[in-house]
C-alpha cells in the first residue's frame, strides 16, 4: 500500500533521514521506534508531505506522492494525527473534529463518525461546544487523536499517540487501534511505549539516526537483544 | 434643540456607518479572520470607485447595474494580491506584510495617478447619485440607504459563510495553524486566496455604491483606511458581526459626537471610545 | 514546617470546577508525585500555585508567607519554578540561550548567566546541543530544556509537568536519574508524569486528584492499592499486572 | 547574534564614513540625504529596541516624535529658549508620556496593541491641533534667529545638524548593542517569543516593555527635536502623523526586525530611494518616482521578507559554501 | 538664444495632486506665451518671443515635487538652490510648505515668488525676497463683506453667519478674517455657527447638521474640493436652505465643482480672479484660455490665472533687471508695476512687505454649471440670484 524507497530529508542543511527505505501492506499495523531525535516523526511528516524528501520516493497505492502537497496526500486517504497536540485552539472542539473530516462529503456519515469519537472518548461529548483552548493536555490529545479519526482514512499515521495520557486511557487508544485496524484501516505507528506496542503489531522498524538499523515482527523485535538494552533499558 | 435634527443626527449617523462597516467587514475578513494586514485596502476602494466610474462614464453602465462587475473585478484583484503578494509572506512577521502591503499602496495609487491624472470626477446623474427622500421633514439620502441595505446583507452572508459552511471552519482552521490545517486536507492556499478575493469583493461593493455620492480620486481610499482599522479593532478580532457594528456605532460617534461636542473632535472621539473600549474589554466589542 | 502549603484552594471555570477544595502540604525536600486522570486539575493546580491562575478561593503558603494573589514573576524570583505541559521554548535562541533565561534570574550579568547556564546544561546532559535553536530541537529535548532552564533559575521548589512524557524506557532510566540528582541539591519536586514507571520509582509520597479533588495522598506502595485510584486512574489490569 | 569585535569594527568603519563624507561630498543634496539617513537610522533602531527587540509593535512612535520637536520649537518661538533645553525636556516628557501611555496599553495584544498605540498618538495629535500656544493646526515656524550653537539654527551649512546626528546615531546604537547582549536584552527576545514563560522565569514583563517604551520614546522624542530645527516648520500633520509613526516601523522592517543592523540598511534603502527617485524622476508630475518605490517595497518584501539583513545573510553563507 | 530657469516648487503628486496637476498646465502655456510670438492684447511679453532685454532669452520651467509636505518642500527647495541652475524660485501652492521653504531662500537671500498660497500671514513676516501676486484671505474676506453690505442695503437678510472651515492654515486665517469682519460690523453681522473640520473627513452630516440647526442667512466656506462636494452634497441630502453660500478661494474654483455636482450647487458663489465670462468682457483672455482648454479640456479658473500671471511677474522682472543675479531679480521684483489684462484689478504691484496691492477679486455665481460673475457690477455679466434651495 505504501512503498517508501530510499528518502533522504534535510532540514536546511542538517541531514535528518539517509536511504530510508520500508513499506506497509493493505491492513497492517506497523510501528516505528527509535529514540529521541531519530527522525521517527520527519517520516510521518515527509509522508504527508510537510516536508519533501530531496532524493527518493514514495509510493501510496501505486501513486508517486513525494512531491504532492499536504491535502492532496490526505485526499488519498493518509490521515496524520501530529505530534505535540496541535489542536485548534479558537474553535470549538466540535468544530475541531469536523475539520477532521474536511474530506469527507457525505454529512450522514460524518455525522456516524463523530458519534463513534464521542463513545470513544465521552470526555469531547461533554465539551462539545467549548473553544479547544480550554482542555487540559491529555484532553488535547484525545481531541487531535479522535480528529486524526474522522477522516476514516485507509492509512492512519500516529505520532506517539499515548502522550499525556493515563493510563487508562493510553491502554484504551492502542486498543481502539486494533479495533480500527481489524476494521480494514492501515495504521503507521511511531510509539515510545516500546514493550507495549511491539506486542501488537505486525512489522517494526527500528530507527537510529535517521537510518533504519533492524526490522521485522513485532515479537521478534522485542525478543532482540540490541533492542532491549537500547530501548527498554535492560 | 428640535426633535427633528436629533433625529436626523441619529438617522445620518446610520446610515454613514453602515457605509463605514461595508468597508470594514472586508477588512475584517482579511485582517481579523485571517490575521493578515491589508494596508491597500483604501486603494482596494478606490479602485473599485474609479471601476465603476469608468463603466459609468465611458460605456454608459449606471453605478448600480454594473457592481456585480465591480465586484469580480475587486475579487480577482485580492485574489491576485494574495497570490502574488502575500503568498510569498506567509509565516513571516505579520510586519513584513504590513510593509508589502503599504508599497502596494503606494504603487497602486500612483499607477492610477499615472494613467488617469489626479482630477477629481463626480457622479452626478445616476440611479441612485443625488436622490434623497423625506420622511416628515426628516432626510434620507437614497445611495446610503441601499449602502446600508447591502451592508446588511453582505455582512450577514459573510456571517453565514464563516459560521455555517465548511469553507468557513476550513477558514480559520487555516488562519490558526496553517500545517496542521493542511494535515486535515485543506487546500490552505486556495482558501485564502478566495477569502482575500472575497475580502476585496466587499470594498467592491462599498466602492461601486461610494462612486453615487462620493468624488472618486487617487487619494480616497486613504480617508478610509485608518478608520476602517480603528472599527475592526473595535469590533474585536475574528468577529464580522463586531466590525459590522463596530462600523454602525462609529457612524453615530463621529455624527452626534461631531454635532455635540464639536465636528474638529469627531475622530478623535472614534480614537477614544476605542482606547475605553479596549481598557474595559481588551479585546475589542466582541472579540475573542 | 512545609515549605509549600495550599489551603482549600479551589479553582472554577464558570460551571467547571477544575480544583475543588484542595489541601496539601509539601515538605522541604520530598518528591511529591501527583497524578490523575486526564483532566483531574493537575495542571491548574500548578498554574494556580505559579501564578498563571489566580485561584476562585483557598490560599498559597510558600515558606510561611502567603503568595495567593503573586504574580508569576514574583514566585519564581521567591524560588517556585514550573515546566509546562505544552512546551514553551523560546523558539529562536539557542539551546543555551534558553536557559541563560532562567538563570537570569539569580545573575543579572550576561557572563555570569552564561557560565551558569553552561554548567546546568552539563548537568542535564545537554551540552552537546547547546548552540542549536530550540525551535529545531525534538520534543523530548525541548523538555529537557525546559527542565534545564527551570533548575536554572535556582529555585527552592519545582514544579514538572510530564517532563519525561515522550521518552523511551531507556531514556526514562536517565531522566529519573538527572531527577534525582536535582534532589539531591536540596530541591523540593512535585512531579507529574503519566508514567507509573517513574512515578513510583522517584516519589516519596504521592497525591492523587481526580475531577479536581484530592482523593488519595500517601506512600507510593500504598496508593496503587487504592481501589479508587485504580478505577479512576489506573485500570484494572494494571492491578492484575502488579 | 554579531560578536563584540565584528561589531566595532563595522560600527567603527561607518562612524567614520559618516565623519568625512560631508567633509568630501560638498553637494547639499547628499548631505541632506545623509542627515535624514541618519535621522531615521536613530529614529528606526529606537523603535526598534520596543518594537523589534522586545516584539511590541508601536504605530504610534509619532506622539514621542511630535512631543520632542515641539518641546524644542515652541519655547524657542515663544521664550527664545536655547533649543537644547527643550530637547531635554521634550525627552523628559515623552518618556512621562510613555509611562502613562504603557500603563493600559501593555495590557493588550497583538493587533489591539499595534491600533491602541496607533489610536493614543491621533489623540495627542488632536490635543496639539486644538491647542492654541502652539498655533493648532498652523504648526510652528523657527524664529528668524541669530544663527549658531545656541539657537541650534545654522542658515548655510548643514555639517552642525549632521556631527550632532552622529553623535545620537552613535549613542543609539551603542545603546542597542549594550542591549542585545544584556540581561534586557535577552528578556525582550525572550518577552517577544513566549512571554508567558519569559514570566515563569521570573520576568516581570510588563516592566520590561515599560523600560523599552521608556527608553525608545526618549530617543524618538530627541530625534523630532532635531528634526524640527532641521526642516524649520512643524505640524501637527506633519510631526504627529501616522505617516512618521509607520515609516519608522516601515525602515526597521526592510532592514529586518530586531536586527541591529537592520535600522541601517532600511533606512539606506528606504531614504536613499525616495530621495533619489524624487530628484530623478519627480517633477513630471505623474509620480513615477512613487511607482518605482512602491513597487521596489513590493519587491523587496517578496523576494527576502527577513528584511536586507536576511538578503545579507543569504549571501554571505552562499559564498561561505561556494 | 540663452534661456533662464525658473523653478517651479508645487505638489505634483500626493493628495493635492490634482490641483499641482492644472497649475502646471497653465505654467506650461505662460511660458508658451512669453517664449513665442503670439499678440495677444493686453498681454506683455505675448508679441516677442523670449525676454527682449535680455537677449531674447527664453524662459525654461523646471518643476520641482513637494508632495504637499514641507519637508519635502524644504529640501526641494535646496536642491533648486544647490543645483544654482534657477533665477526665481516660484511656488508654492499650500501655505503651510510656502512659509518653510520662504524661510531657506531668505536665509539664503533668493528671490521668492508666491503664486497663490493665500495665508495673510505669509507677508506678515518682514521678508525681504518674498513676494505674493494671489489675494490672501485678506482680500476675499473685504470683498464678501462688501458684497453683503450691498445686499443688505437691497434689503435682503444677510445678518446671521455660519462659517464652515477646514482646520489648516489655510482654514483658519480665512476664519479669523470673517471673525474680525463681524466682530468689526458693531452687531450688524451674528456668527451663528463656527464649524471647524478635520482635513481628509469622510462624511460631513455631523458637519452640515450643525450648519442646519443654527439656520443661517449666509454660510461661509474655507474648505477643499473634495470636503466642499461633500458639503454641498450633505446640503442638499438634509435638506439645508440659505440665502447664500459663499466661498473663500479653495475647492469651490475647482471647475469640476461646478460641472460635475450639477443642480446641486446651482446658486454657490465664491470669490473668484478668473471666471469663463471674463472673455465675454476681455476678449484676449479667450486666447489663453482655449490654450489651457487644449492641454486640461478644463476651462481656466482664479488660481491658474495667477499662476498664469505669476509667471509674466517673472518675465518682467528679468526684463527690467540689471543683472540675473539673485540681488537684481529681487530688486527688479520690488519695483514691479506690471499691467497685465489677466485678472480684475490693474495687474500686480508689491507692497513693502510683498504683497500684491493692485489686486481684485469678484464675486462670481454657479450658474447651469458654469460660473458667471455677479458682481460688482462693472465686472458683472449677470445678476445675482439670491438664496438657495436644495
Ligand atoms: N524544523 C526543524 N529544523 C531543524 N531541525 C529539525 C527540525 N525538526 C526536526 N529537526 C531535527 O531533526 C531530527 C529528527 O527529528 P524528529 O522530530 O523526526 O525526531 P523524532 O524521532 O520524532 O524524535 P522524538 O521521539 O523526540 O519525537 C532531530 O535531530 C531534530 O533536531
Ligand atoms: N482556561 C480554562 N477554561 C476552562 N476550562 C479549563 C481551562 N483550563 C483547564 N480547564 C479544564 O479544567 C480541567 C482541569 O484541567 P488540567 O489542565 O488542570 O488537567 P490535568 O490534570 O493537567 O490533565 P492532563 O493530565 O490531561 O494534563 C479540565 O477539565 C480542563 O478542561
Ligand atoms: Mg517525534
Ligand atoms: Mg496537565
Amino acid at each position: 500500500m505504501l512503498k517508501v524507497k530510499g528518502i533522504s530529508v534535510r532540514y536546511d542543511i542538517i541531514p535528518v533521514l539517509e536511504d530510508v527505505s520500508f513499506s506497509v501492506q493493505e491492513g497492517q499495523f506497523v510501528a516505528i521506534v527509535g529514540s529521541n531525535g531519530a527522525g521517527k516523526s520527519t517520516i510521518l511528516r515527509t509522508i504527508s508531505g510537510l516536508v519533501h524528501p530531496f532524493q527518493g520516493s514514495i509510493d501510496f497505492l501505486d501513486e508517486p506522492i513525494q512531491a504532492a502537497k499536504p491535502y492532496e496526500i490526505v485526499a488519498k486517504g493518509i490521515s496524520h494525527v501530529p505530534e505535540g497536540r496541535r489542536i485548534f485552539d479558537k474553535m470549538t472542539i466540535r468544530e475541531n473534529l469536523l475539520i477532521g473530516a474536511h474530506t469527507k462529503d457525505n454529512q450522514a456519515e460524518v455525522r456516524n463518525t463523530l458519534q463513534e469519537m464521542f463513545e470513544l472518548f465521552p470526555i469531547l461529548k461533554e465539551r462539545q461546544n467549548k473553544k479547544g483552548e480550554t482542555l487540559s493536555g491529555g484532553e488535547r490529545q484525545q481531541l487531535a487523536i479522535a480528529r486524526g479519526l474522522m477522516a476514516k482514512p485507509k492509512l492512519l499515521m500516529l505520532d506517539e499517540p499515548s502522550l499525556g495520557l493515563s493510563p487508562i486511557l493510553s491502554k484504551k487508544v492502542i486498543q481502539a487501534c486494533e479495533e480500527i485496524r481489524r476494521s480494514g484501516t492501515t495504521i503507521l505507528m511511531v510509539e515510545q511505549k516500546v514493550t507495549e506496542i511491539l506486542k501488537l503489531v505486525d512489522q517494526g522498524y527500528v530507527l537510529q539516526r535517521g537510518k533504519i538499523i533492524r526490522e521485522g515482527k513485532g515479537s521478534e523485535l522485542l525478543a532482540s537483544d540490541t533492542i532491549r538494552k537500547a530501548y527498554l533499558g535492560l | 434643540m428640535d426633535l427633528t435634527i436629533f433625529l436626523q443626527l441619529i438617522i445620518s449617523g446610520l446610515l454613514i456607518g453602515f457605509v463605514f462597516s461595508l468597508i470594514a467587514v472586508g477588512l475584517s475578513l482579511i485582517w481579523g479572520v485571517m490575521d493578515i494586514l491589508n494596508f491597500a485596502h483604501g486603494e482596494f476602494l478606490m479602485l473599485a470607485m474609479f471601476t465603476s466610474f469608468f463603466l459609468f462614464a465611458q460605456l454608459g453602465i449606471d453605478p448600480l447595474y454594473s457592481l456585480p462587475i465591480v465586484v469580480i473585478v475587486l475579487y480577482f484583484i485580492g485574489a491576485g494580491t494574495y497570490r502574488f503578494v502575500i503568498k510569498p509572506l506567509l509565516g513571516y512577521t505579520v510586519l513584513i506584510a504590513l510593509l508589502a502591503t503599504f508599497g502596494l499602496s503606494i504603487l497602486i495609487r500612483n499607477l492610477v495617478l499615472f494613467f488617469v491624472g489626479p482630477n477629481y470626477r463626480v457622479i452626478n446623474e445616476s440611479i441612485l447619485a443625488g436622490k434623497t427622500f423625506s420622511i416628515g421633514g426628516l432626510y434620507f439620502s437614497v445611495p446610503q440607504s441601499v449602502a446600508a441595505l447591502l451592508c446588511i446583507l453582505v455582512t450577514y452572508g459573510i456571517y453565514l459563510l464563516l459560521t455555517k459552511s465548511k469553507f468557513g471552519r476550513a477558514l480559520r482552521a487555516t488562519s490558526l495553524d496553517k500545517d496542521t490545517a493542511m494535515l486535515m486536507g485543506i487546500n490552505t492556499n486556495r482558501i485564502f486566496e478566495i477569502t482575500f478575493g472575497i475580502g476585496a469583493a466587499c470594498v467592491g461593493v462599498a466602492g461601486g455604491l461610494l462612486v453615487n455620492f462620493y468624488a472618486v480620486f487617487p487619494e480616497v481610499g486613504l480617508n478610509f483606511t485608518v478608520l476602517a482599522f480603528v472599527i475592526v479593532a473595535l469590533g474585536g478580532f475574528g468577529n464580522n458581526g463586531g466590525a459590522f457594528l463596530a462600523g454602525i456605532l462609529v457612524g453615530l460617534v463621529t455624527t452626534m459626537g461631531g454635532f455635540f461636542i464639536g465636528p474638529e473632535y469627531k475622530y478623535t472621539l472614534v480614537f477614544l471610545l476605542y482606547l475605553v473600549v479596549i481598557t474595559i474589554r481588551p479585546k475589542g466589542l466582541f472579540g475573542w | 514546617m512545609p515549605i509549600l502549603e495550599v489551603k482549600n484552594l479551589s479553582m472554577h471555570f464558570g460551571e467547571l470546577a477544575a480544583l475543588e477544595d484542595i489541601n496539601l502540604a509539601v515538605e522541604k525536600g520530598e518528591i511529591l508525585g501527583l497524578i490523575g486522570p486526564n483532566g483531574a486539575g493537575k495542571t491548574t493546580f500548578f498554574n494556580c500555585i505559579t501564578g498563571f491562575l489566580n485561584a476562585t478561593r483557598g490560599d498559597i503558603f510558600y515558606k510561611e508567607q502567603n503568595i495567593t494573589r503573586f504574580g508569576p514573576h514574583r514566585v519564581c524570583k521567591l524560588g517556585i519554578c514550573r515546566t509546562f505541559q505544552i512546551v514553551q521554548s523560546f523558539n529562536e535562541m539557542t539551546a543555551l540561550e534558553n536557559v541563560m533565561m532562567g538563570a537570569f534570574c539569580r545573575h543579572h550579568l550576561t557572563g555570569d548567566a552564561r557560565e551558569k547556564a553552561e554548567e546546568i546544561l552539563k548537568f542535564t546532559g545537554l551540552q552537546d546541543k547547546k548552540n542549536q535553536l530550540a525551535g529545531g530541537l525534538t520534543l523530548a529535548d525541548q523538555k529537557r530544556i525546559e527542565l534545564a532552564r527551570t533548575i536554572a533559575t535556582e529555585p527552592d521548589v519545582v514544579l514538572l509537568d510530564e517532563v519525561m512524557a515522550g521518552l523511551n524506557p531507556t531514556e526514562t532510566e536517565e531522566a529519573i536519574g538527572l531527577i534525582q540528582k536535582v534532589h539531591e541539591k536540596g530541591l523540593t519536586i512535585i512531579v507529574v508524569e503519566h508514567v507509573m514507571e517513574v512515578i513510583m520509582k522517584i516519589s516519596h509520597r504521592i497525591a492523587v486528584f481526580d475531577s479536581g479533588e484530592l482523593i488519595v495522598d500517601g506512600p507510593p506502595e500504598e496508593v496503587v492499592q487504592d481501589e479508587r485510584v485504580i478505577k479512576a486512574y489506573l485500570g484494572e489490569e494494571y492491578h492484575a499486572e502488579s | 547574534m554579531q560578536s563584540a569585535k565584528q561589531f566595532t569594527s563595522i560600527f567603527g568603519g561607518v562612524l567614520v564614513l559618516f565623519l568625512v563624507a560631508p567633509l568630501i561630498i560638498r553637494d547639499t543634496q547628499f548631505q541632506h540625504l545623509m542627515i535624514m539617513l541618519l535621522l531615521f537610522t536613530t529614529l528606526s533602531q529606537a523603535w526598534n529596541l520596543i518594537g523589534g527587540f522586545a516584539g511590541q509593535v508601536s504605530l504610534g512612535h509619532a506622539m514621542f516624535f511630535g512631543i520632542g520637536a515641539y518641546a524644542a520649537m515652541a519655547p524657542l518661538n515663544q521664550w527664545g529658549l536655547t533649543p537644547w533645553i527643550g530637547m531635554a525636556i521634550g525627552g523628559l516628557v515623552a518618556m512621562v508620556a510613555a509611562v502613562i501611555v504603557g500603563y493600559p496599553v501593555f495590557r493588550l495584544k497583538g493587533h489591539y496593541f499595534v491600533i491602541s498605540t496607533f489610536a493614543v498618538a491621533e489623540v495627542v495629535r488632536e490635543l496639539f491641533s486644538n491647542w492654541d500656544w502652539v498655533d493648532g493646526p498652523i504648526g510652528l515656524d523657527a524664529p528668524l534667529v541669530e544663527q549658531g550653537w545656541r539657537n541650534f539654527m545654522f542658515y548655510h551649512t548643514k555639517l552642525p545638524y549632521h556631527y550632532t546626528l552622529l553623535i545620537f546615531f552613535a549613542v543609539v546604537m551603542f545603546v542597542a548593542f549594550r542591549m542585545e547582549r544584556s540581561r534586557m536584552g535577552y528578556y525582550f527576545r525572550a518577552i517577544k517569543q513566549r512571554p508567558e514563560a519569559a514570566q515563569a522565569m521570573g520576568v516581570n514583563i510588563t516592566l520590561f516593555k515599560q523600560y523599552a517604551f521608556i527608553i525608545s520614546a526618549f530617543f524618538t522624542a530627541i530625534c523630532g527635536s532635531m528634526y524640527g530645527l532641521y526642516v524649520l516648520h512643524i505640524e501637527p500633520s506633519t510631526v504627529l502623523s501616522l505617516d512618521i509613526s509607520i515609516k519608522i516601523v516601515l525602515i526597521a522592517v526592510l532592514g529586518g526586525i530586531g536586527s541591529l543592523w537592520g535600522p541601517l540598511l532600511g533606512a539606506t534603502i528606504l531614504i536613499s530611494l525616495q530621495e533619489y527617485s524624487r530628484i530623478w524622476l519627480g517633477g513630471t508630475g505623474r509620480g513615477i518616482d512613487l511607482i518605482v518605490l512602491g513597487a521596489l517595497i513590493v519587491i523587496i518584501c517578496v523576494y527576502e521578507p527577513n528584511g536586507i539583513v536576511g538578503l545579507i545573510k543569504r549571501f554571505s553563507r552562499k559564498k561561505r559554501k561556494a | 538664444a540663452d534661456e533662464i530657469e525658473v523653478a517651479l516648487l508645487y505638489p505634483l503628486t500626493g493628495p493635492l495632486a490634482e490641483a499641482g496637476g492644472r497649475i502646471k498646465a497653465v505654467y506650461d502655456v505662460a511660458q508658451d506665451v512669453i517664449n513665442n510670438s503670439y499678440d495677444i492684447q493686453g498681454i506683455p511679453f505675448s508679441k516677442t518671443q523670449g525676454i527682449p532685454n535680455k537677449g531674447n532669452a527664453k524662459i525654461k520651467l523646471s518643476y520641482y515635487d513637494t508632495q504637499g509636505s514641507p519637508e519635502v518642500g524644504k529640501a526641494e527647495t535646496e536642491r533648486i538652490l544647490q543645483e544654482g541652475k534657477a533665477k526665481l524660485i516660484i511656488g508654492a501652492y499650500q501655505s503651510s510648505v510656502s512659509k518653510p521653504t520662504s524661510f531657506v531662500t531668505e536665509r539664503n537671500k533668493f528671490p521668492f515668488l508666491c503664486a497663490v498660497s493665500s495665508s495673510a500671514a505669509l507677508t506678515e513676516r518682514g521678508m525681504k525676497y518674498f513676494f505674493r501676486v494671489a489675494p490672501t484671505d485678506f482680500h476675499d474676506a473685504r470683498m464678501f463683506f462688501n458684497f453683503l453690505e450691498d445686499m443688505r442695503e437691497d434689503g435682503r437678510d444677510v445678518k446671521r453667519i455660519a462659517m464652515v472651515y477646514e482646520k489648516t492654515e489655510f482654514g483658519i486665517h480665512a476664519m479669523k478674517e470673517v471673525k474680525k469682519r463681524i466682530d468689526g460690523s458693531g452687531g450688524v453681522y451674528e456668527l451663528v455657527a463656527e464649524v471647524p473640520y478635520e482635513y481628509k473627513a469622510t462624511d460631513v452630516n455631523a458637519e452640515a447638521l450643525k450648519v442646519k440647526a443654527a439656520k443661517p442667512d449666509v454660510i461661509i466656506h474655507a474648505s477643499l474640493f473634495s470636503e466642499m462636494m461633500l458639503f454641498a452634497k450633505a446640503y442638499k441630502n438634509l435638506g439645508v436652505t440659505t440665502n447664500a453660500n459663499l466661498s473663500f478661494c479653495g475647492g469651490y474654483q475647482n471647475p469640476k465643482f461646478a460641472s460635475g455636482l450639477g443642480d446641486t450647487v446651482e446658486g454657490y458663489m465664491g470669490s473668484c480672479t478668473f471666471a469663463a465670462d471674463f472673455i465675454e468682457k476681455k476678449a484676449q483672455l479667450k486666447t489663453i484660455n482655449d490654450m489651457y482648454k487644449a492641454k486640461t479640456g478644463m476651462n481656466l479658473d482664479g488660481i491658474s490665472m495667477e499662476a498664469f500671471t505669476t509667471l509674466f511677474v517673472a518675465a518682467d522682472a528679468f526684463n527690467r533687471a540689471k543683472d540675473l543675479s539673485p540681488e537684481a531679480v529681487r530688486d527688479a521684483l520690488a519695483a514691479t508695476e506690471l499691467e497685465i489684462a489677466t485678472m480684475p484689478g490693474k495687474g500686480v504691484k508689491f507692497a513693502e512687505n510683498g504683497q500684491n496691492i493692485w489686486i481684485a477679486s469678484t464675486m462670481s455665481q454657479i450658474k447651469n454649471t458654469e460660473y458667471k460673475v455677479v458682481w460688482p457690477e462693472e465686472w458683472a455679466t449677470t445678476p445675482v440670484t439670491w438664496g438657495l434651495r436644495p
